[in-house]
Protein backbone atom coordinates (compact mmCIF):
# COMPACT_ATOMS: atom_id res chain seq x y z
CA UNK A 1 0.00 0.00 0.00
CA UNK A 2 2.11 2.46 0.73
CA UNK A 3 4.42 1.92 -1.83
CA UNK A 4 1.53 2.89 -4.33
CA UNK A 5 0.94 5.83 -2.34
CA UNK A 6 4.75 6.87 -2.48
CA UNK A 7 4.21 7.18 -6.45
CA UNK A 8 0.90 8.29 -7.12
CA UNK A 9 -0.89 11.02 -4.99
CA UNK A 10 -4.48 10.11 -3.62
CA UNK A 11 -7.14 11.80 -5.75
CA UNK A 12 -10.47 12.38 -4.07
CA UNK A 13 -12.03 12.31 -7.85
CA UNK A 14 -11.61 13.15 -11.15
CA UNK A 15 -12.04 16.99 -10.31
CA UNK A 16 -9.35 16.62 -7.22
CA UNK A 17 -6.75 15.07 -9.99
CA UNK A 18 -7.66 17.94 -12.71
CA UNK A 19 -7.73 20.76 -10.60
CA UNK A 20 -4.16 18.97 -9.45
CA UNK A 21 -2.77 19.08 -13.56
CA UNK A 22 -4.34 22.52 -13.87
CA UNK A 23 -2.46 24.08 -10.86
CA UNK A 24 0.98 21.81 -12.29
CA UNK A 25 1.17 23.05 -15.83
CA UNK A 26 -0.28 26.80 -14.48
CA UNK A 27 -3.11 26.17 -16.46
CA UNK A 28 -6.38 28.98 -16.68
CA UNK A 29 -8.48 27.28 -14.74
CA UNK A 30 -11.47 29.92 -16.99
CA UNK A 31 -10.25 29.14 -20.25
CA UNK A 32 -8.96 25.46 -19.99
CA UNK A 33 -7.00 24.12 -22.52
CA UNK A 34 -8.87 20.88 -23.01
CA UNK A 35 -6.21 18.92 -25.34
CA UNK A 36 -3.14 19.54 -23.01
CA UNK A 37 -5.97 18.42 -19.98
CA UNK A 38 -6.78 15.31 -21.81
CA UNK A 39 -3.26 14.24 -22.71
CA UNK A 40 -2.15 14.71 -18.80
CA UNK A 41 -5.51 13.06 -17.44
CA UNK A 42 -5.36 10.21 -19.46
CA UNK A 43 -1.45 9.47 -18.96
CA UNK A 44 -2.69 9.30 -15.05
CA UNK A 45 -5.66 7.06 -15.08
CA UNK A 46 -2.93 5.36 -17.02
CA UNK A 47 -0.02 5.19 -14.70
CA UNK A 48 -2.91 4.63 -12.12
CA UNK A 49 -3.90 1.80 -13.90
CA UNK A 50 -0.39 -0.05 -14.29
CA UNK A 51 -0.71 0.82 -10.40
CA UNK A 52 -3.22 -1.70 -9.95
CA UNK A 53 -4.97 1.08 -8.22
CA UNK A 54 -8.71 0.60 -8.80
CA UNK A 55 -9.28 3.37 -10.75
CA UNK A 56 -13.03 4.79 -9.85
CA UNK A 57 -15.41 4.62 -12.38
CA UNK A 58 -15.86 8.30 -12.11
CA UNK A 59 -12.54 9.06 -13.41
CA UNK A 60 -13.47 7.20 -16.77
CA UNK A 61 -16.19 9.03 -16.82
CA UNK A 62 -14.69 12.14 -16.64
CA UNK A 63 -12.00 10.70 -19.31
CA UNK A 64 -14.82 10.33 -22.02
CA UNK A 65 -16.36 14.01 -21.11
CA UNK A 66 -12.78 15.52 -21.54
CA UNK A 67 -12.58 13.56 -25.01
CA UNK A 68 -15.92 14.87 -25.86
CA UNK A 69 -15.73 18.29 -25.59
CA UNK A 70 -12.19 18.19 -27.90
CA UNK A 71 -13.91 16.48 -30.29
CA UNK A 72 -16.63 18.66 -30.44
CA UNK A 73 -14.47 21.62 -30.58
CA UNK A 74 -12.82 20.02 -33.19
CA UNK A 75 -16.09 19.99 -35.42
CA UNK A 76 -16.88 23.47 -37.34
CA UNK A 77 -19.83 25.07 -36.21
CA UNK A 78 -19.84 23.59 -32.89
CA UNK A 79 -17.09 25.91 -31.18
CA UNK A 80 -19.67 27.47 -29.30
CA UNK A 81 -21.15 24.20 -27.57
CA UNK A 82 -17.64 23.11 -27.19
CA UNK A 83 -17.73 26.72 -24.86
CA UNK A 84 -20.47 25.73 -22.64
CA UNK A 85 -18.98 22.88 -22.09
CA UNK A 86 -15.62 24.02 -21.36
CA UNK A 87 -17.54 27.00 -18.76
CA UNK A 88 -19.23 24.00 -17.12
CA UNK A 89 -16.19 22.38 -16.42
CA UNK A 90 -14.49 25.32 -15.21
CA UNK A 91 -18.08 26.02 -12.76
CA UNK A 92 -17.53 22.62 -11.27
CA UNK A 93 -13.68 23.01 -10.87
CA UNK A 94 -13.99 26.41 -9.12
CA UNK A 95 -16.93 25.03 -6.86
CA UNK A 96 -14.70 22.17 -6.31
CA UNK A 97 -11.44 24.02 -5.18
CA UNK A 98 -13.78 26.34 -2.95
CA UNK A 99 -15.22 23.06 -1.44
CA UNK A 100 -11.45 21.93 -1.20
CA UNK A 101 -10.60 25.10 0.47
CA UNK A 102 -13.04 25.45 3.35
CA UNK A 103 -12.72 21.59 3.80
CA UNK A 104 -9.25 22.58 4.68
CA UNK A 105 -9.97 25.41 7.10
CA UNK A 106 -12.84 23.44 8.65
CA UNK A 107 -10.03 20.88 9.73
CA UNK A 108 -8.24 23.26 11.55
CA UNK A 109 -11.83 24.15 13.75
CA UNK A 110 -12.37 20.06 14.35
CA UNK A 111 -11.55 18.66 17.28
CA UNK A 112 -12.96 15.38 19.11
CA UNK A 113 -11.26 15.67 22.44
CA UNK A 114 -14.52 17.37 24.42
CA UNK A 115 -16.88 15.20 25.60
CA UNK A 116 -20.39 15.38 26.86
CA UNK A 117 -21.93 12.97 29.17
CA UNK A 118 -24.91 10.49 28.79
CA UNK A 119 -27.90 12.21 30.68
CA UNK A 120 -28.98 11.08 33.77
CA UNK A 121 -31.69 8.27 34.61
CA UNK A 122 -35.41 10.06 35.41
CA UNK A 123 -38.28 7.98 35.12
CA UNK A 124 -40.20 10.25 32.24
CA UNK A 125 -43.95 10.67 32.90
CA UNK A 126 -45.00 10.69 29.32
CA UNK A 127 -48.01 11.99 29.71
CA UNK A 128 -48.95 15.07 27.45
CA UNK A 129 -49.07 18.09 29.62
CA UNK A 130 -49.87 20.82 27.04
CA UNK A 131 -53.57 22.40 26.49
CA UNK A 132 -54.73 23.57 22.80
CA UNK A 133 -57.82 25.05 21.64
CA UNK A 134 -59.58 22.20 20.66
CA UNK A 135 -59.68 24.03 16.99
CA UNK A 136 -56.83 23.24 16.18
CA UNK A 137 -57.86 19.67 16.05
CA UNK A 138 -60.46 20.83 13.43
CA UNK A 139 -57.96 22.09 11.19
CA UNK A 140 -55.45 19.52 11.55
CA UNK A 141 -58.31 17.27 10.45
CA UNK A 142 -58.96 18.87 7.23
CA UNK A 143 -54.88 19.12 6.50
CA UNK A 144 -54.94 15.27 6.82
CA UNK A 145 -57.48 14.38 5.31
CA UNK A 146 -56.66 16.75 1.95
CA UNK A 147 -53.41 15.26 1.93
CA UNK A 148 -54.69 11.34 1.40
CA UNK A 149 -58.00 12.71 -0.62
CA UNK A 150 -57.85 15.47 -3.39
CA UNK A 151 -61.69 16.00 -2.25
CA UNK A 152 -62.68 18.23 0.89
CA UNK A 153 -65.17 17.69 2.71
CA UNK A 154 -64.13 14.02 3.77
CA UNK A 155 -66.75 12.75 5.46
CA UNK A 156 -66.13 9.72 7.87
CA UNK A 157 -68.06 7.38 5.58
CA UNK A 158 -66.36 7.99 2.20
CA UNK A 159 -63.00 6.07 3.47
CA UNK A 160 -65.37 3.21 4.85
CA UNK A 161 -65.40 1.28 1.55
CA UNK A 162 -61.77 1.87 1.02
CA UNK A 163 -60.23 0.80 4.24
CA UNK A 164 -62.18 -0.68 6.77
CA UNK A 165 -64.57 -2.94 4.00
CA UNK A 166 -68.10 -1.85 5.50
CA UNK A 167 -69.31 -5.41 6.69
CA UNK A 168 -73.07 -5.49 5.87
CA UNK A 169 -74.94 -8.16 7.69
CA UNK A 170 -77.01 -10.49 5.96
CA UNK A 171 -79.50 -10.11 8.98
CA UNK A 172 -80.77 -7.01 8.27
CA UNK A 173 -80.52 -7.26 4.48
CA UNK A 174 -82.89 -10.37 5.10
CA UNK A 175 -85.17 -8.05 7.25
CA UNK A 176 -85.22 -5.41 4.31
CA UNK A 177 -86.30 -7.67 1.94
CA UNK A 178 -89.07 -9.01 4.48
CA UNK A 179 -90.23 -5.40 4.62
CA UNK A 180 -90.32 -4.79 1.03
CA UNK A 181 -92.17 -7.95 0.46
CA UNK A 182 -94.66 -7.33 3.12
CA UNK A 183 -96.43 -4.82 1.05
CA UNK A 184 -97.94 -6.69 -1.69
CA UNK A 185 -96.30 -10.08 -1.01
CA UNK A 186 -94.16 -9.30 -4.62
CA UNK A 187 -91.77 -7.70 -5.94
CA UNK A 188 -89.15 -7.59 -8.82
CA UNK A 189 -86.10 -9.25 -8.22
CA UNK A 190 -83.27 -6.95 -9.55
CA UNK A 191 -85.79 -3.45 -7.60
CA UNK A 192 -84.30 -5.30 -4.74
CA UNK A 193 -80.70 -4.62 -5.08
CA UNK A 194 -81.79 -0.76 -6.35
CA UNK A 195 -80.97 0.78 -3.67
CA UNK A 196 -78.03 -0.57 -2.25
CA UNK A 197 -74.87 1.90 -2.22
CA UNK A 198 -71.71 -0.53 -2.88
CA UNK A 199 -70.92 -4.11 -2.94
CA UNK A 200 -70.59 -5.14 0.36
CA UNK A 201 -74.61 -4.21 0.38
CA UNK A 202 -75.27 -5.81 -3.22
CA UNK A 203 -73.44 -9.06 -1.68
CA UNK A 204 -75.64 -9.09 1.45
CA UNK A 205 -78.80 -8.78 -0.15
CA UNK A 206 -77.78 -11.19 -2.32
CA UNK A 207 -76.81 -13.66 0.12
CA UNK A 208 -80.03 -12.79 2.25
CA UNK A 209 -82.35 -13.79 -1.02
CA UNK A 210 -80.41 -17.29 -1.18
CA UNK A 211 -81.31 -17.71 2.69
CA UNK A 212 -84.92 -16.95 2.27
CA UNK A 213 -85.21 -19.57 -0.60
CA UNK A 214 -83.21 -21.74 1.48
CA UNK A 215 -85.86 -21.19 4.37
CA UNK A 216 -88.77 -21.54 2.03
CA UNK A 217 -89.75 -17.81 2.80
CA UNK A 218 -90.13 -16.63 -0.33
CA UNK A 219 -89.89 -17.86 -4.41
CA UNK A 220 -88.35 -16.72 -7.47
CA UNK A 221 -90.53 -16.79 -10.73
CA UNK A 222 -89.00 -16.16 -14.15
CA UNK A 223 -85.84 -15.02 -14.95
CA UNK A 224 -83.88 -12.00 -16.12
CA UNK A 225 -85.43 -8.70 -15.77
CA UNK A 226 -89.00 -10.10 -15.23
CA UNK A 227 -87.53 -12.11 -12.25
CA UNK A 228 -90.50 -12.14 -9.67
CA UNK A 229 -89.49 -12.39 -6.13
CA UNK A 230 -93.05 -13.31 -4.20
CA UNK A 231 -93.49 -14.90 -0.34
CA UNK A 232 -94.50 -18.22 0.14
CA UNK A 233 -97.53 -18.02 2.09
CA UNK B 1 0.88 19.13 35.53
CA UNK B 2 0.22 21.77 37.95
CA UNK B 3 -2.33 21.12 41.05
CA UNK B 4 -5.21 23.72 39.05
CA UNK B 5 -4.73 21.16 35.61
CA UNK B 6 -4.70 18.31 38.27
CA UNK B 7 -8.35 19.96 39.54
CA UNK B 8 -9.42 20.54 35.90
CA UNK B 9 -8.92 16.63 34.53
CA UNK B 10 -10.70 15.55 37.33
CA UNK B 11 -13.59 17.29 37.09
CA UNK B 12 -13.64 16.04 33.63
CA UNK B 13 -13.28 12.73 33.79
CA UNK B 14 -15.75 12.43 36.47
CA UNK B 15 -18.19 15.06 34.46
CA UNK B 16 -18.01 12.71 31.20
CA UNK B 17 -18.01 9.36 33.08
CA UNK B 18 -21.18 10.22 35.26
CA UNK B 19 -20.61 7.03 37.65
CA UNK B 20 -18.32 7.28 40.49
CA UNK B 21 -14.98 6.81 39.42
CA UNK B 22 -11.89 5.35 41.69
CA UNK B 23 -8.96 7.61 42.75
CA UNK B 24 -6.85 4.93 41.59
CA UNK B 25 -7.93 4.79 37.82
CA UNK B 26 -7.52 8.59 38.03
CA UNK B 27 -3.96 8.11 39.20
CA UNK B 28 -3.23 5.79 36.83
CA UNK B 29 -4.71 8.10 33.85
CA UNK B 30 -3.33 10.80 34.78
CA UNK B 31 0.23 9.20 35.61
CA UNK B 32 0.57 10.05 39.47
CA UNK B 33 -0.24 8.63 42.81
CA UNK B 34 -3.23 8.54 44.55
CA UNK B 35 -2.81 10.70 47.38
CA UNK B 36 -2.20 13.63 45.12
CA UNK B 37 -5.26 12.84 43.45
CA UNK B 38 -6.75 12.25 46.77
CA UNK B 39 -5.47 15.69 47.54
CA UNK B 40 -6.81 17.51 44.82
CA UNK B 41 -10.05 15.94 44.80
CA UNK B 42 -10.23 16.97 48.15
CA UNK B 43 -9.92 20.61 47.29
CA UNK B 44 -12.48 19.95 44.26
CA UNK B 45 -15.07 18.82 46.30
CA UNK B 46 -14.43 21.49 48.39
CA UNK B 47 -14.11 24.38 46.00
CA UNK B 48 -17.59 23.10 44.61
CA UNK B 49 -19.28 23.56 48.02
CA UNK B 50 -18.03 26.84 48.80
CA UNK B 51 -19.48 28.17 45.27
CA UNK B 52 -22.62 26.88 45.48
CA UNK B 53 -22.69 25.05 42.55
CA UNK B 54 -25.73 23.21 41.06
CA UNK B 55 -23.23 20.05 40.93
CA UNK B 56 -21.22 18.63 43.52
CA UNK B 57 -18.72 15.95 43.53
CA UNK B 58 -19.38 13.17 46.29
CA UNK B 59 -16.90 10.95 47.83
CA UNK B 60 -17.99 7.23 47.83
CA UNK B 61 -15.40 4.80 49.42
CA UNK B 62 -12.53 5.45 47.02
CA UNK B 63 -14.19 6.55 44.69
CA UNK B 64 -15.68 10.14 43.34
CA UNK B 65 -18.98 10.80 41.61
CA UNK B 66 -20.47 13.81 40.08
CA UNK B 67 -23.51 14.65 40.45
CA UNK B 68 -26.49 17.51 41.16
CA UNK B 69 -27.17 18.85 44.46
CA UNK B 70 -31.11 17.57 45.75
CA UNK B 71 -31.94 21.26 45.86
CA UNK B 72 -32.06 21.46 42.27
CA UNK B 73 -33.71 17.99 41.46
CA UNK B 74 -37.05 19.61 40.77
CA UNK B 75 -35.80 21.74 37.76
CA UNK B 76 -33.51 18.68 36.22
CA UNK B 77 -36.61 16.36 36.12
CA UNK B 78 -38.54 19.56 34.85
CA UNK B 79 -36.58 19.99 32.48
CA UNK B 80 -36.16 16.22 31.69
CA UNK B 81 -39.77 16.04 31.56
CA UNK B 82 -40.01 18.69 29.15
CA UNK B 83 -37.62 16.90 26.66
CA UNK B 84 -40.38 14.47 26.16
CA UNK B 85 -42.67 16.18 26.31
CA UNK B 86 -42.37 18.89 23.46
CA UNK B 87 -45.62 19.96 21.64
CA UNK B 88 -47.22 17.65 19.22
CA UNK B 89 -46.00 17.81 15.57
CA UNK B 90 -47.82 19.05 13.08
CA UNK B 91 -48.16 15.06 11.96
CA UNK B 92 -48.95 13.97 15.14
CA UNK B 93 -51.90 16.21 15.39
CA UNK B 94 -53.33 15.23 12.05
CA UNK B 95 -53.54 11.63 13.49
CA UNK B 96 -54.88 12.97 17.18
CA UNK B 97 -57.64 14.91 14.67
CA UNK B 98 -58.49 11.75 12.57
CA UNK B 99 -58.62 9.45 15.34
CA UNK B 100 -60.81 11.87 17.19
CA UNK B 101 -63.36 12.76 14.43
CA UNK B 102 -63.38 9.13 13.60
CA UNK B 103 -62.96 7.00 16.67
CA UNK B 104 -62.68 3.95 16.92
CA UNK B 105 -60.51 3.63 13.98
CA UNK B 106 -57.72 1.34 12.42
CA UNK B 107 -54.16 2.50 11.87
CA UNK B 108 -55.12 1.68 8.64
CA UNK B 109 -57.67 3.86 8.48
CA UNK B 110 -55.60 6.60 10.04
CA UNK B 111 -52.99 5.83 6.91
CA UNK B 112 -55.87 6.19 4.44
CA UNK B 113 -56.65 9.09 5.22
CA UNK B 114 -53.47 11.03 5.58
CA UNK B 115 -51.44 8.69 2.87
CA UNK B 116 -48.29 7.89 5.34
CA UNK B 117 -47.15 5.66 7.47
CA UNK B 118 -48.37 6.45 11.24
CA UNK B 119 -46.77 3.87 13.18
CA UNK B 120 -44.78 6.02 15.08
CA UNK B 121 -46.77 8.97 15.81
CA UNK B 122 -49.83 6.56 16.79
CA UNK B 123 -47.06 4.98 19.86
CA UNK B 124 -46.40 8.10 20.81
CA UNK B 125 -49.53 9.57 21.15
CA UNK B 126 -51.09 6.08 23.57
CA UNK B 127 -47.37 6.59 26.04
CA UNK B 128 -48.72 10.48 25.59
CA UNK B 129 -51.84 9.37 26.64
CA UNK B 130 -54.23 10.94 24.36
CA UNK B 131 -55.52 7.97 22.85
CA UNK B 132 -55.28 4.23 23.49
CA UNK B 133 -56.81 0.78 22.02
CA UNK B 134 -60.23 0.34 22.10
CA UNK B 135 -60.60 -3.19 21.37
CA UNK B 136 -60.07 -4.96 17.50
CA UNK B 137 -61.70 -5.18 14.57
CA UNK B 138 -63.83 -7.64 13.44
CA UNK B 139 -61.72 -8.44 10.44
CA UNK B 140 -59.25 -10.57 9.00
CA UNK B 141 -55.40 -10.07 11.14
CA UNK B 142 -57.85 -8.20 13.90
CA UNK B 143 -56.55 -4.87 13.53
CA UNK B 144 -56.31 -2.72 16.93
CA UNK B 145 -58.92 0.39 17.39
CA UNK B 146 -57.84 2.92 18.20
CA UNK B 147 -59.80 6.19 20.63
CA UNK B 148 -59.02 9.31 22.37
CA UNK B 149 -58.90 9.24 26.41
CA UNK B 150 -60.32 11.35 29.09
CA UNK B 151 -57.10 13.03 29.09
CA UNK B 152 -56.81 14.22 25.86
CA UNK B 153 -60.54 15.96 26.42
CA UNK B 154 -58.51 18.01 29.17
CA UNK B 155 -55.81 18.67 27.31
CA UNK B 156 -57.87 19.96 24.57
CA UNK B 157 -60.41 21.96 27.10
CA UNK B 158 -63.81 20.09 25.90
CA UNK B 159 -66.01 17.89 28.16
CA UNK B 160 -66.94 15.60 25.44
CA UNK B 161 -66.25 14.15 22.08
CA UNK B 162 -69.53 16.17 21.05
CA UNK B 163 -67.85 19.34 21.77
CA UNK B 164 -65.61 18.85 19.18
CA UNK B 165 -65.20 21.74 16.83
CA UNK B 166 -67.61 21.13 13.71
CA UNK B 167 -65.35 20.80 10.53
CA UNK B 168 -67.35 23.09 8.16
CA UNK B 169 -66.15 23.99 4.74
CA UNK B 170 -64.70 26.98 5.62
CA UNK B 171 -62.70 25.65 7.98
CA UNK B 172 -61.57 23.85 4.71
CA UNK B 173 -60.89 26.39 2.67
CA UNK B 174 -59.01 29.23 4.78
CA UNK B 175 -56.86 26.53 5.94
CA UNK B 176 -54.65 28.22 8.41
CA UNK B 177 -52.30 25.00 10.26
CA UNK B 178 -50.08 27.14 12.60
CA UNK B 179 -53.18 29.55 13.41
CA UNK C 1 -34.60 33.00 43.02
CA UNK C 2 -31.64 35.13 42.99
CA UNK C 3 -28.91 34.78 40.64
CA UNK C 4 -26.83 32.46 42.36
CA UNK C 5 -29.53 29.75 42.55
CA UNK C 6 -30.19 30.50 39.25
CA UNK C 7 -26.95 29.91 38.11
CA UNK C 8 -26.51 26.45 40.35
CA UNK C 9 -29.96 25.45 38.93
CA UNK C 10 -28.24 26.02 35.26
CA UNK C 11 -25.69 24.22 36.03
CA UNK C 12 -27.71 21.58 37.72
CA UNK C 13 -29.67 21.16 34.46
CA UNK C 14 -27.21 21.21 31.73
CA UNK C 15 -25.28 18.22 33.86
CA UNK C 16 -28.12 16.05 34.30
CA UNK C 17 -29.19 16.28 30.81
CA UNK C 18 -26.32 15.79 29.24
CA UNK C 19 -27.54 16.62 25.84
CA UNK C 20 -28.15 20.14 24.13
CA UNK C 21 -30.96 22.04 26.47
CA UNK C 22 -32.67 24.73 24.97
CA UNK C 23 -32.30 28.69 26.95
CA UNK C 24 -36.58 28.28 26.70
CA UNK C 25 -36.52 24.85 28.19
CA UNK C 26 -34.55 26.10 31.02
CA UNK C 27 -36.29 29.44 31.26
CA UNK C 28 -40.01 27.52 31.58
CA UNK C 29 -38.76 24.92 33.94
CA UNK C 30 -37.42 27.77 36.38
CA UNK C 31 -40.36 30.14 35.53
CA UNK C 32 -38.39 32.56 34.69
CA UNK C 33 -38.38 34.51 31.23
CA UNK C 34 -35.90 33.55 28.45
CA UNK C 35 -33.52 37.12 29.02
CA UNK C 36 -33.09 35.98 32.40
CA UNK C 37 -31.96 32.45 31.73
CA UNK C 38 -29.84 33.83 29.29
CA UNK C 39 -28.02 36.37 31.51
CA UNK C 40 -27.39 33.92 34.31
CA UNK C 41 -26.16 31.48 31.39
CA UNK C 42 -23.60 33.91 30.39
CA UNK C 43 -21.99 34.55 33.39
CA UNK C 44 -21.63 31.19 34.57
CA UNK C 45 -19.66 30.56 30.92
CA UNK C 46 -17.65 33.43 31.89
CA UNK C 47 -17.14 32.26 35.46
CA UNK C 48 -16.59 28.18 34.05
CA UNK C 49 -13.61 30.00 31.85
CA UNK C 50 -11.89 32.19 34.64
CA UNK C 51 -11.75 29.27 37.22
CA UNK C 52 -9.91 27.16 34.21
CA UNK C 53 -12.22 24.45 35.14
CA UNK C 54 -12.32 20.96 33.43
CA UNK C 55 -15.65 21.78 32.20
CA UNK C 56 -17.35 24.36 30.00
CA UNK C 57 -20.18 25.36 28.96
CA UNK C 58 -20.74 26.38 25.99
CA UNK C 59 -23.84 27.74 23.20
CA UNK C 60 -24.84 26.04 20.50
CA UNK C 61 -27.62 27.78 18.24
CA UNK C 62 -30.08 28.27 21.00
CA UNK C 63 -29.32 25.63 23.37
CA UNK C 64 -26.50 25.48 25.94
CA UNK C 65 -24.27 22.21 26.79
CA UNK C 66 -22.36 21.22 29.12
CA UNK C 67 -18.80 19.49 27.70
CA UNK C 68 -15.31 18.80 29.01
CA UNK C 69 -12.07 20.86 27.55
CA UNK C 70 -10.66 19.58 25.03
CA UNK C 71 -7.74 19.96 26.69
CA UNK C 72 -7.96 16.73 28.85
CA UNK C 73 -9.88 14.80 26.36
CA UNK C 74 -6.87 12.16 26.18
CA UNK C 75 -7.15 11.91 30.45
CA UNK C 76 -11.05 11.60 29.91
CA UNK C 77 -10.39 8.38 27.34
CA UNK C 78 -8.39 6.97 29.38
CA UNK C 79 -10.11 6.37 32.02
CA UNK C 80 -12.94 5.61 30.13
CA UNK C 81 -10.77 3.32 27.67
CA UNK C 82 -12.41 4.97 24.68
CA UNK C 83 -10.65 5.44 21.56
CA UNK C 84 -9.13 8.08 20.30
CA UNK C 85 -11.51 9.54 17.24
CA UNK C 86 -9.81 8.99 13.74
CA UNK C 87 -9.70 12.08 12.21
CA UNK C 88 -11.92 13.38 9.73
CA UNK C 89 -10.15 11.95 6.12
CA UNK C 90 -10.05 14.65 2.83
CA UNK C 91 -12.86 13.22 1.31
CA UNK C 92 -15.41 13.06 5.11
CA UNK C 93 -13.99 16.91 5.51
CA UNK C 94 -15.29 17.94 1.76
CA UNK C 95 -18.12 16.43 2.48
CA UNK C 96 -19.20 17.64 5.63
CA UNK C 97 -17.93 21.51 3.72
CA UNK C 98 -20.71 20.71 1.30
CA UNK C 99 -23.24 19.99 4.09
CA UNK C 100 -22.76 22.56 6.00
CA UNK C 101 -22.56 25.07 3.76
CA UNK C 102 -25.82 24.17 1.48
CA UNK C 103 -27.66 22.26 3.96
CA UNK C 104 -30.30 20.66 3.92
CA UNK C 105 -28.78 18.61 1.02
CA UNK C 106 -29.15 15.29 -1.34
CA UNK C 107 -26.05 12.86 -1.52
CA UNK C 108 -26.50 13.65 -5.28
CA UNK C 109 -26.02 17.25 -4.88
CA UNK C 110 -22.90 16.59 -2.95
CA UNK C 111 -21.94 13.83 -5.83
CA UNK C 112 -22.67 16.56 -8.22
CA UNK C 113 -19.93 18.87 -6.25
CA UNK C 114 -17.10 16.59 -5.89
CA UNK C 115 -17.50 14.48 -8.89
CA UNK C 116 -17.11 11.27 -6.90
CA UNK C 117 -19.36 8.59 -5.06
CA UNK C 118 -20.06 9.81 -1.42
CA UNK C 119 -22.29 6.69 0.09
CA UNK C 120 -20.31 5.77 2.40
CA UNK C 121 -18.44 8.95 3.76
CA UNK C 122 -22.13 9.80 4.00
CA UNK C 123 -22.70 7.08 6.19
CA UNK C 124 -20.30 7.25 8.54
CA UNK C 125 -20.77 10.82 8.65
CA UNK C 126 -24.05 9.99 10.25
CA UNK C 127 -22.47 7.34 12.40
CA UNK C 128 -20.26 10.04 14.31
CA UNK C 129 -23.09 11.97 14.73
CA UNK C 130 -21.51 15.00 12.03
CA UNK C 131 -24.66 14.86 10.06
CA UNK C 132 -28.20 13.33 10.27
CA UNK C 133 -31.26 12.99 7.91
CA UNK C 134 -33.56 15.99 7.83
CA UNK C 135 -36.52 15.00 5.78
CA UNK C 136 -37.07 14.04 2.05
CA UNK C 137 -37.17 15.93 -0.99
CA UNK C 138 -40.38 16.10 -2.77
CA UNK C 139 -38.90 14.91 -5.82
CA UNK C 140 -39.46 11.75 -7.46
CA UNK C 141 -37.59 9.13 -5.90
CA UNK C 142 -38.00 11.31 -2.25
CA UNK C 143 -33.88 11.21 -1.88
CA UNK C 144 -33.14 11.64 1.33
CA UNK C 145 -31.92 15.05 2.65
CA UNK C 146 -28.90 15.60 5.36
CA UNK C 147 -27.95 18.52 7.88
CA UNK C 148 -25.28 19.12 9.98
CA UNK C 149 -25.84 18.70 14.22
CA UNK C 150 -25.22 20.03 16.98
CA UNK C 151 -22.59 17.64 17.91
CA UNK C 152 -21.25 18.97 14.50
CA UNK C 153 -21.20 22.61 16.03
CA UNK C 154 -19.43 21.32 19.70
CA UNK C 155 -16.80 19.22 17.45
CA UNK C 156 -16.05 22.31 15.24
CA UNK C 157 -15.68 24.82 18.44
CA UNK C 158 -18.56 26.77 16.69
CA UNK C 159 -21.71 28.63 18.38
CA UNK C 160 -24.41 28.35 14.69
CA UNK C 161 -23.10 27.92 11.25
CA UNK C 162 -22.54 31.42 10.95
CA UNK C 163 -19.47 30.56 12.80
CA UNK C 164 -17.87 28.52 9.48
CA UNK C 165 -15.13 30.23 7.77
CA UNK C 166 -16.42 32.60 5.13
CA UNK C 167 -16.88 31.26 1.69
CA UNK C 168 -15.37 33.26 -1.22
CA UNK C 169 -18.29 35.11 -2.38
CA UNK C 170 -17.31 35.24 -6.31
CA UNK C 171 -17.56 31.24 -6.11
CA UNK C 172 -20.84 31.30 -4.89
CA UNK C 173 -22.50 32.99 -7.93
CA UNK C 174 -21.14 30.21 -10.14
CA UNK C 175 -22.53 27.49 -8.30
CA UNK C 176 -25.71 26.30 -9.45
CA UNK C 177 -24.70 22.39 -9.03
CA UNK C 178 -28.69 21.79 -9.58
CA UNK C 179 -29.40 23.52 -12.15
Amino acid sequence: MEQITYKLPVFEGPLDLLLTLIAKNKLNIYDIEISLLLEQYTEKIKQMQEEQMEVASEFLEMASRLVYIKSTSLLPKHEEEAEEMKKELTGQLLEYQECKRIAALMAHLVSFDSYCREPSKVDYDMTYTRTHNAIVLAEAFVRAAGRGKKKLPPPAESFKGIVARRIVPVQSRIIKVLRTLRRNGKTNYSQLFWECDDKSELVATFLAILELVKGKRIRIEGDGDDALVKVVT
Amino acid sequence: MNKEEICAAIEAILFASGTPVGTDRIAAALELDTATVKDCADELIDTYMKRQSGIRIIRLNNNLQMCTCKEYGEYVRKVMDMKKNTPLSQAAMEVLAVVAYNQPVTKAFIEQIRGVDCSGVVSSLCLKGLIEEKGRLELPGKPLLYGTTDHFLRCFGIETLEGLPEINSENKENKEPDE
